[in-house]
């Protein structure tokens, strides 16, 4: 087992360094020069000096790229063009906003998928499965800022119930957070629910087709004990994976649905360093974010092999 | 390695690395020849390293140790590319007919790929004739050649896999478990064939099998594998009515009998516990640890295959004796 | 003479809906097994054997049409509502099946699936069902049961995995065990061992077998009475001993002669030619006409033969059984 | 690939698919008004007209107009074009470079699979629309960087997927075959592993247009796709949302137009999945077969 967590540990840290490249290349991509370009008409000879030699834009692509990451290590990750602050605090301060909207719109998906997903496997062909197939393939077209558009036409506007956009922290006011936050999260958990709700029905499917579980049924268990210990547990090792890699990956913040709703996480804060050109903060957020996911990965991994007992005991 | 021999293992090894653990001795020194025009017989269980030999020989695994000598040269270092003139020579059919055939071509396209593979024929009609010969002399109807692997019947697709073994005019073919999954009224026929082939083409064969009735009537001469390494050689006939090894006298007496009185009182030699992990055999004799009648000289010596009577060899201190024990003392 | 039949199966036919139209995978089969004996189902793929059993005991596919009267312990189980025939099964009906390395749940420990019938049919506690757990795999010949009770299913090898799958359908002390071809999957040393093991256990707790094979050697070596199939239909049934050494069918001769015998080398093999019927297109008359070297007449080809005596209980289905004399075997 | 029965049984098996149909039917006319979508166009896409603004849908402007009173149908069909280009393209990149990766990565395995598949884990570790967004902020928004961007992000899914086709095949018998016949590994590549592959890449080509189609909307509803007054769905979305209340036909229509489009990529990518991949067949089917 810890060979494995070893193995995958280092392989994690490879791609974390090449992570750290791409994003070190992406301001290298800007034509021209980076800060004139961002500070555009705000140009003005001291801050424009001031800013380059933070950023220390002069030396050689290596040394700056190897006091990238030496910064990075030790949590500094420049300061932002437009503002003079940390990136990393202006970074760390957003995501709490995305934290809590992935997790909901998460939620939200698993709630509707694993009952809607189990089911229309288990009743293979019936209307429910039917149904569950329809919702799926729709739900995975629908752009998810079209949908929220539409809600915020009839949930906000039409039926006035929750409000059309804004954002109110959890820990200042439960309440106020939850009418915030639930339209967004809708709008993200009904995508997510179509993909989990497809993944949960071919894997339930295809150990329905397993021999243990004919087995099962020949020794006369009820269908209830027969789906619950030899059909789900099975099934749903896989898909905690998915719905891990799911959340990592909203752990990006659905920009458009944040930028829709005006929800201050961190894919409102990519938008913002992008209209305002100020590359390091973007660059800070996008690094910090594929660290998350690679960190969720990572447990993901051992996740997966604590539960399969063909990998945890050798 | 004289004329007549085709191919020749000296002292072959084959590990493979496994994860986390020593190396798995799938072939743990073996040495065979393969001689012009014979049917060399290759009988084991799982486990027992048969189609890895078979394998080796043909070069499609690499060798740990050892020599690997084909159609006169020594292969055993040569690179893939180098290995590609000598591959004509030697040809393979597989277990599984189904999985041998590429699912996306025609009968006719896997048939005549290696004529096209060594340019044995030039031009389309030249190929397509050619192709209806190979087919008409396993037994197919040549229209057949149209047809995809998934349209035919396990016999018929055994037998296409026959049709593109000859393709390259081999001298010898390494036939791997040819009639394991096949019904019984088609493993017949494709014996037959097999035989019938023999005889017309002046064929090589080495007949990789696990089923001994089928070793039996198929081979010239036989080696018995258990766990990587030759424990007994010789006539087939010969070893099946005085095996000399006590592993091959329990193989023998554990294959049922296609009769009913015969097998209800017949006295069984059963072996108790399961085959040692190939990962660390056990010392000296690696079937001591299952044999009936091991003593404890056994644990010491690693026997080599001596020679038992004429070409009958066996690797046992106690070659011959331990079977008539084993055959006195009442059934486990 | 004979006693209650455990499982009586009458006119059983399965019909089963394929993407390319209805398979009629069984057509029309009749057998039983008494306590203590042992029934051999015998036949290439295709033959129905697996199937005829699967059927009668309620594990046929959701798109089988299952016909036929099924009498279990004398109560008629296509008779009985789903719920009830399931318990019937589980309680009394021991399954073995070929592949023991997917027979097994792999996330689930060995004892816990040995004894969760028990559990369901016998009321056993979970401290109960553990004990007895450790009991049977000791009377199936595993080594320290105890200790490897809680182990899965990948840490055994195939031969032991395949004796817990017996341990497992021994569980609940079934009256009938039904083994579908429970040693192909192995190597003939541990095939002897189970071959060994079942005959044991049969023994001391006189159940009734129904063993499903393809091998005519485990036949003659496991069997009381033999059901060759064909097409989906028994082409000769009978004592084993009358049917090796007398067989009435053109088939089941032409299968006992088709197997190589040590001594034998220099001739080729009577192999019968062509392959097996597919259940999609079995022919009107008999299915075996195709291949039958006997061939007798045209009734073979239009006209079902029907069940013909050729010596005590020995049937065979075919217009031409050969006169029960053993001179061609 | 000789027109052999599997394919043919493949068309057939398609036809009988209504959702397959459904999707077939839109692509078809997806494209056409892709081709054709400025003659087809009622009216120019930047008439403005100031007494039309924000007419609700009516005969003369069966989607209504905006808030500059332009014809959104119009503007819908022209913009299909963007749309249509940028995925086709995209993928059209993704195809080419990951599908090469992934059957170097497969076939040749080593340290260049590990080299190789570490660069794709590497693009992998990004979100796939914040990665886009990141490459189009820093070359500048428009057309062509959004057909870049999301040719980059999408690169990694077809290796993958090749990467996946190609181990697999080579682990079949067929393989080891044709080396024991002597066939060269570009023979082998060429005749065995590429046509074993086709399926599984044809039926992520559909479904990954469908995602690219869904980016695009999503770069362009940010501003960063192709630059007003061009017309492209996500740009109108974007722009219709502040009126969405009052004109409710603003965010409908175009997004409707995507909805569409995407859905008839994810039927026609489903249906071919389950007629091309063999083992979709055989998962049902074998194991309830007669035994």
């Amino acid at each position: 087992m810890s060979r494995f967590i070893l193995r995958r540990l280092l392989q994690s840290a490879v791609v974390l360094l090449g992570v750290t490249l791409v994003v070190f290349l992406l301001l290298q991509l800007v034509p021209g020069d980076p800060v004139r370009v961002a500070l555009g008409t705000r140009f003005d000879p001291q801050t424009y000096e001031a800013l380059r030699s933070r950023a220390g834009l002069d030396r050689p692509l290596l040394t700056q790229y190897l006091s990238y990451v030496g910064n990075a290590l030790t949590g500094d990750l420049g300061v932002s063009f437009r503002s003079g602050q940390p990136v990393t605090t202006i970074v760390l301060e957003r995501l709490p906003a995305t934290l809590s909207l992935a997790l909901t719109a998460v939620l939200i998906a698993v709630l509707i998928a694993l009952p809607l997903g189990v089911l229309a496997a288990v009743r293979n062909g019936s209307a429910l499965d039917h149904a569950a197939r329809v919702f799926s393939q729709f739900g995975v077209s629908v752009p998810d800022f079209w949908m929220g558009i539409m809600g915020i036409l009839l949930f906000a506007g039409v039926l006035g119930w929750l409000p059309p956009s804004g954002y109110v922290a959890l820990t200042d006011d439960p309440a106020g957070w939850l009418s915030h936050v639930l339209l967004p999260a809708a709008t993200i958990g009904l995508v997510t629910a179509s993909i989990l709700t497809r993944f949960i029905r071919s894997s339930v499917l295809e150990v329905l087709s397993a021999d243990h579980v004919r087995t099962a049924e020949a020794k006369g268990l009820r269908g209830r004990v027969v789906v619950l210990r030899h059909v789900l547990r099975n099934a749903l090792i896989p898909v905690v994976t998915v719905v891990a890699v799911q959340l990592a990956s909203l752990l990006g913040g659905v920009i458009v649905v944040e930028v829709l709703f005006a929800w201050p996480g961190i894919g409102r804060l990519t938008y913002d360093a992008v209209q305002a050109r100020d590359y390091p903060v973007l660059q800070g957020a996008v690094l910090l974010v594929a660290a998350l996911f690679l960190v969720m990965n990572l447990l993901v991994d051992i996740l997966y092999a604590r539960l399969d007992p063909r990998i945890r005991v050798r | 390695m004289s004329a007549d021999v085709l191919a020749e293992l000296d002292d072959l090894r084959v590990w493979f690395p496994a994860a986390g653990s020593a190396p798995v001795r799938a072939v743990d020194g073996v040495s065979l020849q393969v001689r012009r025009g014979e049917t060399l017989g290759l009988v084991g269980e799982s486990g027992s390293g048969k189609s890895t030999t078979g394998l080796a020989l043909l070069r499609l695994v690499d060798p740990t140790s050892g020599r690997v000598r084909v159609a006169g040269e020594d292969v055993t270092g040569w690179s893939r590319r180098r290995l590609r003139t000598v591959r004509r020579r030697v040809a393979m059919v597989f277990q599984d007919p189904q999985a041998s055939l590429d699912p996306r071509h025609t009968v006719a396209a896997s048939v005549a790929e290696p004529l096209v593979v060594h340019r044995l024929v030039d031009g389309a009609d030249a190929r397509r004739r050619r192709v209806a010969e190979l087919l008409d002399l396993v037994g197919l109807r040549p229209e057949l050649g149209e047809r995809h692997p998934h349209e035919l019947s396990g016999g018929q697709r055994q037998r296409v896999g026959i049709a593109r073994a000859l393709a390259g005019e081999p001298d010898l073919v390494v036939l791997d478990e040819p009639i394991a999954s096949l019904d019984l009224s088609v493993q017949a026929q494709i014996m037959n064939l097999l035989r019938r082939l023999q005889r017309e083409l002046g064929l090589t064969y080495l007949f990789i099998s696990h089923d001994l009735a089928a070793v039996e009537h198929m081979s010239d001469r036989v080696a018995v594998m258990y766990l990587g390494r030759i424990v007994e050689t010789g006539d087939p006939t010969q070893i099946y009515r005085e095996p000399a090894h006590p592993y091959t006298a329990a193989l023998l007496s554990a294959v049922p009998v296609a009769d009913p009185a015969e097998e209800r009182h017949r006295r069984r030699i059963i072996l108790t516990g399961d085959i040692p992990s190939p990962v660390d055999p056990p010392s000296g004799c690696r079937f001591r640890t299952r044999c009936p009648s091991a003593r404890d000289t056994c644990a010491q010596t690693d026997p080599a295959l001596e020679v038992v009577a004429g070409d009958h060899r066996a690797a046992c201190l106690y070659a011959g004796d331990a079977v008539r024990e084993m055959r006195a003392t009442p059934s486990a | 003479m004979t006693a209650e039949p455990v499982l009586a199966v009458e006119d059983l036919t399965v019909t089963l809906g394929t993407r390319r139209g209805p398979a009629r995978a069984v057509a029309g089969v009749d057998w039983s097994v008494a306590p203590g004996r042992t029934l051999a189902l015998v036949g290439e793929s295709g033959s129905g054997k697996t199937m005829s059993v699967l059927a009668a005991t309620g594990l046929a596919p959701r798109t089988a049409r299952v016909t036929g009267r099924v009498r279990l312990l004398g109560e008629d189980l296509t008779a009985l509502p789903p719920q009830r025939r399931r318990v019937l099964r589980g309680r009394h009906v021991g399954f073995v099946f070929q592949d023991p390395s997917t027979s097994l749940n792999p996330v689930l420990t060995v004892g816990r699936q040995v004894t969760e019938a028990a559990e369901e049919h016998l009321g056993l506690t979970r401290r109960q069902a553990r004990d007895r757990a450790v009991e049977l795999l000791e009377l199936v010949g595993i080594p320290s049961a105890a200790r490897r009770v809680d182990e899965y299913p990948h840490q055994f090898s195939g031969g032991m995995r395949q004796r817990v799958v017996i341990a497992m359908a021994l569980a609940c002390d079934p009256a009938l065990l039904i083994a579908d071809e429970p040693t192909t999957a192995l190597d003939v040393t541990t095939q002897a061992q189970i071959v060994e093991l079942v005959a044991g256990l049969q023994e001391r707790m006189g159940t009734a077998v129904v063993w499903i094979t393809h091998d005519l050697g485990v036949v003659a070596g496991v069997a009381d009475t033999v059901a060759v199939m064909y097409g989906g239909r028994i082409v000769e049934h009978g004592p084993v001993d009358d049917v090796f050494a007398a067989p009435g069918h053109p088939y089941t001769r032409a299968l006992l002669a088709a197997r190589p015998r040590p001594g034998h080398r220099d001739a080729d093999l009577p192999a019968i030619q062509g392959s097996p019927p597919s259940p999609l297109d079995l022919p009107a008359g008999c299915a075996f006409w195709p291949r039958c070297p006997v061939r007798g007449d045209a009734r073979c080809e239009h006209e079902l033969p029907p069940l013909t005596e050729v010596g005590p209980a020995h049937r065979v289905r075919t217009f031409y059984p050969s006169p029960p004399t053993g001179e061609d075997r | 690939m000789s027109a052999d029965s599997r394919t043919r049984r493949a068309l057939s098996a398609l036809r009988h698919d209504p959702p397959a149909v459904a999707g077939a039917a839109v692509l078809l006319l997806l494209v056409v008004v892709g081709v054709a979508g400025q003659w087809l166009a009622p009216a120019g896409v930047n008439d403005v007209d100031v007494d039309q603004m924000l007419h609700p849908p009516s005969w003369a402007h069966p989607f209504g107009t905006d808030e500059l009173g332009r014809d959104v149908l119009s503007r819908v069909l022209v913009a299909a074009r963007v749309s249509l280009q940028v995925g086709v393209v995209s993928v059209g990149i993704a195809l080419l470079v990951g599908a090469t990766i992934g059957l170097i990565a497969g076939y040749y395995q080593g340290w260049v699979d590990n080299v190789l598949m570490r660069g794709m884990d590497v693009l992998f570790a990004f979100p796939v629309l914040l990665l886009a967004v990141a490459i189009v902020a820093v070359l500048g928004p428009g057309l062509l960087t959004a057909m870049i961007a999301i040719g980059v992000v999408y690169t990694p899914i077809f290796a993958r997927v090749t990467r996946a086709g190609v181990l697999s095949v080579r682990e079949q018998v067929f393989v080891r075959a044709a080396v024991s016949i002597g066939a060269s590994d570009l023979r082998i590549i060429r005749r065995h592993v590429l046509p074993n592959i086709a399926a599984p890449l044809i039926v992520q080509t559909s479904l990954s247009l469908a995602f690219a189609i869904l980016s695009e909307a999503a770069l362009s509803f940010l501003g960063l796709g192709v630059q007003p007054p061009a017309p492209a769905w996500g740009r109108m979305l974007f722009d219709g949302r502040g009126f969405v209340t009052e004109a409710w036909w603003l965010g409908f229509f175009p997004g409707a137009a995507i909805f569409l489009t995407v859905l008839a990529f994810n039927l026609v990518g489903d249906a071919l999945r389950d007629v091309l991949d063999p083992r979709q067949l055989t998962l049902g089917e074998a194991r309830r077969s007669t035994a």
